[in-house]
């Protein structure tokens, strides 16, 4: 039993991380790495539940070996993976999402040239992502957590032809990367103080140690995490990331990676919660993300975007959580929402990504009323903003409700200050969320008569030149980028998107969709189950006021709606600062001017590099030849002056002989 | 009062005796017979083998310390004028075969003859050579002020007979340079006698002064001025100025002699001296630590600077004169074996860029071999020669594939390390960087190619006629056999230096 | 009975005497006179040392003998090249540059 | 024995006989030159990995005179390196096949590549003092020729300077570590290695231990190469033809480092602790200097040439730890370096002969386009050189940051503690540069100029070399375990 | 105060001032002379300090021989007759000329007088008998090199001397040499300098 457990939880991680070398080896044969992509990741999806079903029937080693453990002196590295009912439910939602997105990669990227490539890419990134979740050993963890940052630069950087798309990929990547440096120092912290990088083992010991090297290891895990997570300052990169094809979005951006650092925060949570100062810097850090992402969600003119930010306040929700949640109530309530969000945000995006192949683009003016002509996305739409809002019974209610409880016991059982900030920033963000939620329905469902007949112009002018827009896609240079250039808003970012409106969806999108929205209606019943340690604890007063908040928000907003001839909540605002918004409050300008001075301190290196180092290289040379001119001039070629050197050559070695001897 | 004659053993004066013989009989035959030419040279090249076989029975003696052969002795058990040991023989054998190399160089060379002919060269070269031998082995201050007078001044001479203006122009530094020197010899061994009270040079001799606190500057400064004296025949700065003069001026296998023989005699004389001073247990040498450091970096910057290619050994010279005396600032017997290892190292190498040279005179004529420019692509006209060169130059450098060189200066910084002179051998160290610079420069002419606009300038010639296989000269056989020679005991020495350095005694 | 200060304060004078004329002279002949003057510093200071301590050997005596046979020779020699020099060039000025 | 032997002797012949058969009146033609080199190096390569798995041990009188004898043998940490000297050569060898060389007779250049391999190997055979420093001199000249003749054609000064550089600052450090060798043989008694690493500096004062370990620091510094000694490496980098610059990074360097771990940190574990702190700030500084320099170089090579600066930072610092991790770090980083700058350099040369130049701020096809062989290699090579977890340049720097943060007992803890604060710094600047060559080159919609993709032999060699930078990266154990009973025999002194 | 050391340095003094004499006067012919006078009172030195086979030795090889072949030297090269400052050197080098002289004279005197100085000795006659005896005796092999020594110099001499050379000057009359021909023997080295260079 404990075997098959053992083997099984291996072939997860490695049934993707063959389909990715396999995949690569034929990335120019669609059909074959079609089928490699969705094998590996169906295999992984049986794997995975053959593994949390094994867990609930029968004894099991909860360490499995891998590579082996490496020899180094004192640290002991068993590179271990670690399976217990939190990476094992963790592990199927995210291999549920994982063929979700490969199937419908599969139709999304049907005439893609690279579609190979990035099944590839998708595949070697699930398998980090069930690394991370897999594993038992903090050097196994930085491991999948950075393949994943590389498979994320690749998968936004898929379409490198476009220069936008190769700065987003850049951005993200270097973003990430630097806050995992502090991380790589918080896993250094860790594993020193007890001399090994087991997890378990890291849990078990640091009880006994400093706490303030704890506190220092965390605050640097935190700023890692908040990297990898796209939490405030960090959380720019990921709206930029919508860059990528939707599906990748869908899985890296909403679903897994982003939430890798709640998972990281949860498998440390016996130790995390001995951390005051660095739950209550986590607790800071997500409600000015959660708040804040979701200010900027409302305003933002490109739907996808409105995703993108709207998964940066979910997931500062999941961490929060896990800032806020007492040891007894555990990280529960942070992994629930990890796993509704993953469900109902794949969901949103494969749709948002479905309509924006149909309507050709997924700014908000072009998906206007997009629901309205292609009713087949009504019901996954409906269920995903749903869900997102937190409206009963759906999964997301569930998950959020149970945040609000572990956070209402910290602040009835605790009573400390992360615990009313989280609250306070809790419930301004139901509020935002569920605005948000709406204005989205709202310009999805609407529909003007003019707008109505721009588009059937532009969608028969789409059709009749469609060979030569294909071409002109991948020929043409793309748009340039508006984000980073003189801040003026030109077209989202996002604009352009294959135009397959004429295929028709392949059944297995149709199915990951269909599947998706099935658990994002049912998910909450998970509650219910053994799977996650959670027990239902809901605030009943808490959720009634939230439902109350919601309800505020879809009221207010169907009137801010309704007072725009576009049915835009948004253009409430005005063009000038929705630019703001979708600049998102020129967070950029922070990084620039993080990034400037290193690269005038490189210039600076380079020139001290030749004219000082170099320069006092060359300057022996220089030396020698002066010494030489000199020495040659000396050298006069007249015989007596060889005698003064010679007899001023006894004195000298007679002086220094008979002195120094 | 005693007859105190000493005891006189000719087979172990061999060495000096066969070419001193050789002299006198090509005197005498030149008298009997004139203008012969190729006769004196046999006549010399035979006795010079033979004293090199006399030496064949001293090498590697002294394992056991102090086992050596003596002969010259006063009756009563007392010291002896003549000592060959490991270290003696060795340098005795090093002179011979210079000797008969050099011999080689200049047998075809018709520039050699003067007014005396052949006979008075040759004889001239024998008698340097005799001195070179005499001078190893001399244990007493005469025979160690004649030897090493007897192998200078007939190098005076062989640099002028060239004749040439730039001859005269060496010739006369040298002598001046030579004269002053010898003149501190002789100061110096006044010195040593005032010092000790004895003529000999040895350590009994040195040991008996210690008795006597107050002499000890004395003798400290019979050694220093001693250095002075030697310093300028190893071309040591500042007393090497005569150097490049006269390699530049004398013929080139005199050069050749000036900077193999008499650099052989001269550290055989300074090796005398210190080997006498080593077992008082004297402190380093401040005085040959200077002079060291100060040859090696004059000649290396100044080898730097050369356009032509005897210049540029003969400022190798001066800086290779540093690396020979480095070690003897540590005064030790390891030094003394160090020391004389580097000069076998040096001189072979020394001679086998000469003997390639000489070959190229013979090909392209001396105007294109002795400017370092024309050098250009010859490992493509010449692979052979071009090789040879490489690895006389790279032994010089003291780089593989040129190992002995390298061996002698691990030789060499040996006891420099040991007595802990870390200035000096971090000196040493900046100046191999140094060397490697001067003979890559002329390395990396060398393997250039040619270049081609200076090629297209050449006549026209048929197809398949090497434009210069069609109008150079061939070399001639004694040469090659020179090249040859040293050049496979090169390889020898590279691939097991041990047959040199072991001849030397441990 | 003698102060051994006398003679070898004359010897020191001697030397430096002789490496004064060394030096001080440009014509090649004088620098010669120089060389003597030091070799005999050295002949006195062999005398001086063999008179008032006597060895067996006669070393000061009999290397005196020898330096100033050497220093014939090389006068000797010398003066030919000297010759040599004044015939090739016209002068025996040692502080021209030689070519 | 006879494998040892073997290994030495097959290319030194082989090295001899290419050089001396390149002239003459029927030099030997390219091809065949190519054809005799390969099944040397083949040979070669079969011959090491033999006498790597029977460990062979040799001991022989060179030079009794100066107690010199020919000491060969293999261990734990010298295997690695054989592999990875007689892979590459076979490498470069195959590569050359494909790219011939220019300048001069392709039989030299052969000639000169198997004896670089000659060297190489006799440096990491050798187990004698003295050895060690002759094998360490044999490459020189060799790869001189390299860079001198078959460098880039078009600066002859530049060619002259680079590899004048070269061998003078080499030799400059090769004579500080002869000396600094010949203090530690006169002040232990012998000149074994092992017999040196046994005795751990027993009875040799502090004092003696601090010169005698600054002499061999501050000489093997210059060759690994260790900031501010470095500037010798970018234009040698820059002028060496690919195959130079492939032995020069991937083996070379390692000799100094090599050099380190044989000679200073066995033998002499008190001086080197007193040192290195100061080792370990230059070679952060060198991680940071480095880094800072490849992101605003525009030259491919001369970044490329950087970024080993960088790299051999890390080495640096896990060696200062004087931990068993901190040494099985840097052992591995080595290895590691040696692979991403093989795979690197065989790219960026590749890339140079197609493009006449490897200026970066030319606009040219994106590789990604036009030649996807070549932007898979480079990206993985970018990835691995930016220390990616799961390849291979992963283990080394994490591994040395965490030594360096743990160091052994009489390291100043606070210092190194900074130190790897800022060594983390540098692996973000790492990121960086590579990303912006990635952007520059890899990326992007421009399709002309077109060249062609690597096809057969240079594409083989970068498949190989990227499959050995997956596999080492997975299974790091391959040369950790290698490397760490040897290890653990050297700091169990110094760090208890 | 002994005899001897009265005697000595009457004898010294006038050595050590014709040495510097010899060193110092700008007439050619009378530094010669000056040396004449240095040896042959030197050859009194060493009666006084009892080495009479050396005195002669000294009179007649020193002054019969070499003196004379220094006077020859002195004709053959055409030396003028008069005063003739030109044969010293530059006053830059003659002053580092007496430092230096200067110098060796000091560190001689400051090594050997300390040492040695205050000895007071009785000097032995050096009997002429068994300095003849150890010279052909123990001495014989430097003696028998000595005379190879010679040998070889005097061929060396001779054949330099007979080299035929190139005479860059065509033959001047056999004049003694005057102010005149003096500037004309400055010109030349310019001149050949010139073509040599």
């Amino acid at each position: 039993m404990s075997d098959s457990v053992s083997l099984s939880a291996q072939v997860v991680i490695l049934a993707p991380f063959v389909a990715a070398i396999l995949g690569l080896l034929v990335a120019r044969n669609r059909p074959a790495g079609a089928l490699i992509s969705i094998a590996g990741a169906a295999v992984s999806l049986v794997a995975g539940a053959h593994v949390l079903y094994a867990i609930h029937h029968g004894p099991f080693s909860p360490e499995v070996p891998t590579v082996g453990p490496l020899p180094l002196g004192q640290l002991k590295m068993p590179l271990t993976l670690l399976v217990d009912e939190l990476s094992a439910i963790v592990v199927v939602a995210v291999a549920i999402v994982g063929l979700a997105v490969q199937l419908f990669s599969q139709w999304y990227l049907h005439d893609d040239d690279r579609y190979g490539v990035f099944v590839a890419s998708v595949s070697l990134f699930l398998s980090a992502m069930f690394l991370v979740v897999l594993s038992g050993d903090l050097v196994l963890t930085l491991i999948g957590w950075e393949v994943m940052g590389w498979c994320s630069y690749l998968l936004i950087g898929h379409n490198s032809r476009k220069e936008s798309a190769n700065k987003a990929a850049t951005k993200a990547f270097l973003v990430t990367r630097i806050a995992d440096l502090a991380f790589v120092i918080g896993l250094i912290i860790l594993a020193s103080g007890v001399s090994t990088t087991s997890i378990t083992a890291v849990i078990d010991g640091w009880p006994d140690l400093p706490a303030a090297s704890l506190t220092a290891a965390f605050l640097c895990l935190l700023i890692g995490v908040a990297g990898k997570s796209a939490q405030f300052p960090f959380h720019d990169w990921l709206p930029d990331a919508m860059e990528g094809p939707t599906p990748a979005s869908a899985l890296i951006h909403a679903a897994t990676m982003v939430a890798a650092g709640t998972f990281f925060l949860a498998r440390l949570f016996p130790i995390f919660v001995l951390s005051d100062p660095a739950r209550l810097a986590l607790a800071m850090i997500t409600a000015v993300t959660m708040v804040g992402a979701a200010i900027i969600a409302f305003g933002q003119s490109d739907l996808k975007r409105m995703l993108a930010y709207s998964t940066l306040s979910q997931i500062a929700l999941m961490l929060s959580a896990l800032a806020v949640a007492p040891a007894s109530v555990g990280a529960g309530p942070g992994v629930l929402h990890l796993l509704s969000h993953a469900m109902f945000k794949a969901l949103l995006f494969l749709a948002i990504g479905w309509l924006s192949v149909l309507v050709a683009g997924t700014a908000a003016a072009k998906m206007s009323g997009g629901v309205r002509y292609h009713p087949q996305l009504r019901l996954p739409i409906a269920i995903g903003l749903l869900a997102l809002a937190g409206v009963p019974p759906l999964v997301g209610f569930v998950s959020k409700e149970s945040i609000l409880g572990a956070a209402y016991d910290n602040v009835t059982e605790l009573g400390s200050l992360s615990g009313w900030i989280v609250l306070v920033s809790f419930g301004v963000t139901v509020v935002l969320t569920a605005a948000y939620c709406t204005r989205a329905w709202l310009v999805l469902t609407h529909l003007s008569p003019a707008d109505e007949a721009v588009r059937r112009a532009s969608l028969a002018a789409s059709r009749t030149v469609v060979d030569v827009s294909l071409v002109e896609i991948f020929t043409e240079p793309a748009p340039g980028t508006v984000r980073d250039s003189s801040g003026t808003p030109g077209q989202p970012a996002a604009e352009v998107e294959h135009d397959h409106g004429h295929a028709g969806i392949f059944p297995g999108a149709r199915v990951s969709i269909g599947a998706l929205a099935f658990l994002s209606v049912v998910g909450g019943l998970i509650i219910f189950t053994p799977l996650v340690g959670v027990e239902p604890h809901l605030v009943w007063g808490l959720a009634a006021s939230s439902l109350l908040l919601i309800l505020v928000a879809w009221l207010s907003v169907r009137r801010m709606a309704a007072m725009n001839s576009s049915g835009d909540a948004a253009d409430f605002l005005g063009a000038r600062r929705i630019a703001l918004f979708d600049r998102g409050f020129g967070v950029d300008g922070i990084y620039v001017a993080v990034v400037s001075p290193v690269v005038r301190l490189a210039r600076i290196v380079v020139t001290a590099d030749r004219d000082l180092i170099d320069a006092s290289v060359r300057s022996t040379v220089v030396a020698t030849r002066w010494a030489g001119a000199a020495s040659e001039r000396a050298h006069t070629r007249k015989p007596s002056d060889y005698l003064v050197w010679l007899l001023l050559g006894l004195l000298v070695v007679g002086v220094s002989g008979v002195t120094l001897w | 009062m005693s007859q105190a004659v000493v005891s006189v053993n000719a087979g172990l004066l061999l060495p000096v005796l066969a070419p001193a013989a050789g002299a006198a009989i090509i005197l005498v035959t030149d008298v009997v017979v004139q203008h012969l030419r190729r006769t004196h040279y046999v006549i010399a090249l035979l006795s010079l083998l033979v004293g090199a076989a006399a030496t064949v029975a001293g090498l590697g003696l002294g394992r056991v310390a102090g086992e050596a052969r003596r002969t010259l002795c006063l009756p009563d058990g007392g010291q002896c004028m003549y000592v060959a040991d490991s270290v003696t023989s060795t340098l005795q054998l090093a002179a011979l075969l210079t000797a008969a190399l050099t011999l080689l160089l200049s047998w075809p060379d018709d520039k050699l003859e003067s007014p005396g002919g052949t006979a008075v060269i040759v004889s001239l070269v024998l008698a340097a050579t005799a001195g070179a031998t005499a001078v190893a082995g001399a244990r007493d201050l005469g025979t160690w002020l004649v030897a090493l007078e007897l192998a200078t001044l007939p190098t005076v001479a062989l640099v002028a007979l060239r004749g040439a203006r730039s001859a005269i122009s060496g010739a006369v530094a040298l002598l001046t340079a030579a004269l002053v020197s010898f003149g501190l010899l002789a100061l110096a061994a006044g010195l040593w006698y005032t010092a000790t009270g004895s003529g000999f040079l040895t350590p009994v001799a040195a040991l008996a002064m210690v008795g006597d606190p107050t002499r000890r500057p004395i003798l400290v400064l019979a050694v220093v001025v001693a250095i002075a004296g030697i310093g300028f025949k190893l071309s040591l700065v500042p007393f090497h100025a005569w150097t490049p003069e006269a390699y530049d001026g004398a013929p080139l296998p005199i050069a050749a002699f000036l900077a193999g023989v008499s650099k052989i005699a001269a550290l055989a004389a300074l090796l005398v001296m210190i080997r006498a001073i080593a077992p008082l247990g004297a402190p380093p040498l401040a005085a040959i630590a200077i002079v060291s450091a100060v040859s090696m970096t004059l000649g290396n910057i100044m080898a730097l600077r050369q356009n032509g290619v005897i210049r540029l050994l003969a400022w190798s010279t001066v800086a290779q004169a540093g690396w020979v005396v480095l070690p003897l600032a540590a005064v030790s017997s390891s030094a003394v074996h160090a020391s004389g290892a580097y000069l076998l190292a040096y001189v072979l190498a020394t001679l086998l860029a000469f003997a390639v040279i000489a070959a190229l005179v013979q090909i392209r004529g001396a105007a294109r071999a002795r400017d370092l420019a024309q050098y250009r692509g010859l490992l493509g006209d010449h692979p052979i020669l071009a090789s040879a060169l490489a690895l006389a130059l790279l032994s010089l450098a003291g780089l593989p594939p040129g190992i002995l060189g390298l061996v002698a200066k691990v030789a060499a910084l040996r006891p420099v390390v040991d007595s802990e002179l870390w200035l000096l051998a971090v000196i040493a160290a900046f100046n191999a960087v140094l060397g490697v610079a001067v003979y890559l420069r002329w390395l990396l002419v060398v393997i250039s190619t040619s270049d081609p606009a200076a090629k297209v300038p050449a006549p026209a010639v048929p197809d398949g006629v090497s434009p210069v296989a069609a109008t150079v000269a061939r070399v001639h056989p004694a040469t090659l056999v020179a090249v040859g020679f040293t050049a496979v005991a090169l390889v020898v020495t590279s691939l097991s230096p041990q047959t040199l350095v072991g001849m030397l005694g441990i | 009975m003698i102060h051994l200060w006398l003679p070898l304060l004359l010897v020191c004078v001697l030397a430096g005497a002789g490496a004064y004329g060394v030096i001080a002279r440009r014509n090649a002949v004088l620098v010669l006179i120089g060389v003597e003057l030091i070799l005999n510093a050295a002949n006195l200071l062999f005398v001086t040392t063999a008179s008032v301590r006597g060895d067996q050997l006669r070393t000061g005596y009999v290397l005196t003998l020898f330096l100033i046979t050497i220093a014939a020779a090389e006068m000797g020699v010398a003066l030919a090249v000297i010759l040599a020099l004044f015939r090739d060039r016209g002068h025996i000025d040692l502080s021209e540059p030689g070519s | 024995m006879i494998l040892l032997f073997a290994a030495l002797a097959i290319p030194a012949v082989a090295g001899t006989a290419l050089i001396l058969s390149g002239r003459g009146s029927r030099p030997l033609s390219g091809g065949n030159a190519n054809m005799l080199s390969l099944v040397a190096s083949l040979a070669t390569a079969a011959f090491v990995l033999a006498a790597v798995i029977a460990r062979p041990v040799v001991d022989q009188q060179w030079l009794p005179s100066l107690g010199i004898r020919l000491q060969f043998a293999v261990d734990g940490i010298s295997a690695p390196l054989l592999i990875l000297t007689a892979a590459l050569s076979v490498a470069v060898v195959v590569h050359a096949g494909s790219r011939p060389p220019h300048g001069g007779s392709p039989a030299t250049f052969y000639g000169c590549l198997q004896l670089v391999e000659l060297g190489a190997l006799a440096t990491f055979f050798a187990r004698d003092a003295i050895i060690f420093y002759v094998s360490f001199e044999i490459v020189l000249i060799p790869m001189w020729v390299l860079i001198s003749r078959y460098g880039d054609s078009r600066d002859l000064v530049a060619r002259a300077d680079a590899s004048g550089r070269f061998v003078l600052f080499t030799v400059l450090g090769s004579t500080l570590m002869l000396i600094g060798i010949l203090a530690l043989v006169q002040a232990s008694g012998t000149a074994s290695l092992d017999a040196l690493a046994a005795s751990r500096g027993a009875g040799l004062e502090r004092h003696t231990q601090i010169i005698i370990a600054a002499l061999l620091l501050v000489g093997l510094s210059i060759k690994i190469p260790v900031f501010p000694l470095h500037t010798w490496l970018p234009p040698a980098h820059t002028i060496a033809p690919t195959a130079g610059s492939v032995m020069l990074a991937a083996v070379l360097l390692k000799m100094g480092t090599y050099g380190v771990v044989r000679l200073v940190i066995a033998p002499l574990p008190i001086g080197f602790g007193a040192l290195a702190p100061a080792f370990a700030i230059l070679g952060v500084a060198g991680i940071i200097w480095g880094g800072l320099a490849c992101l605003v170089e525009n030259d491919l090579k001369r970044l490329i040439a950087y970024s080993s600066v960088a790299h051999m930072g890390f080495v640096v610092l896990g060696l200062s730890s004087g931990t068993t991790v901190g040494l099985q770090a840097a052992l591995f980083a080595n290895i590691a370096h040696g692979v991403v700058s093989a795979l690197l350099f065989f790219l960026v040369g590749g890339l140079k002969e197609r493009w006449g130049s490897a200026d970066l701020a030319t606009a040219r096809a994106a590789l990604r386009e036009v030649s996807p062989r070549l932007g898979f290699a480079l990206i993985v090579g970018f990835a691995a050189s930016l220390g990616l977890p799961g390849l291979v340049g992963f283990w080394g720097e994490f591994l040395a940051m965490y030594s360096a943060w743990n160091p052994a007992p009489d390291r100043p803890l606070l210092l190194m503690r900074v130190l790897v604060v800022v060594a983390v710094l540098g692996a973000g600047v790492a990121a960086g540069y590579s990303l912006r060559v990635l952007r520059l080159i890899w990326s992007g919609d421009r399709t002309t100029p077109a060249h062609t993709d690597a096809r057969g032999g240079e594409w083989s060699v970068l498949a190989v070399l990227v499959c050995s930078v997956l596999v080492l990266g997975v299974a790091p154990g391959l040369v950790l375990n290698s490397t760490a009973k040897d290890v653990a025999a050297i700091t169990a002194e110094v760090s208890r | 105060m002994t005899t001897l050391d009265i005697l000595f340095a009457a004898v010294g003094l006038i050595t050590a001032a014709s040495a510097v004499l010899a060193v110092t006067t700008h007439h050619l012919v009378h530094a010669a002379l000056w040396l004449v006078v240095t040896l042959g009172t030197l050859a009194g030195c060493y009666l006084i300090l009892g080495a009479e086979l050396v005195a002669l030795v000294q009179l007649l090889i020193y002054v019969g021989a070499v003196v004379v072949l220094v006077l020859f030297a002195l004709m053959l090269t055409r030396a003028p007759i008069g005063s003739s400052p030109e044969h010293s050197a530059s006053l830059v080098q003659r002053v580092a000329a007496a430092l230096i002289g200067a110098g060796t004279t000091a560190l001689f005197a400051s090594v050997l007088l300390p040492a040695l100085g205050g000895e007071l000795r009785t000097t032995r006659a050096g009997d002429t008998q068994s300095i003849a005896t150890q010279l052909f005796g123990s001495w014989v092999w430097p003696f028998e090199l000595l005379s190879l020594l010679l040998l070889v110099a005097l061929i060396a001499a001779l054949a330099v001397s007979r080299m035929p050379t190139t005479p860059t000057i065509p033959t001047t009359p056999m004049i003694p040499t005057t102010l005149t021909t003096r500037t004309s023997v400055d010109d030349i080295p310019a001149k050949t300098g010139g073509e040599s260079a």
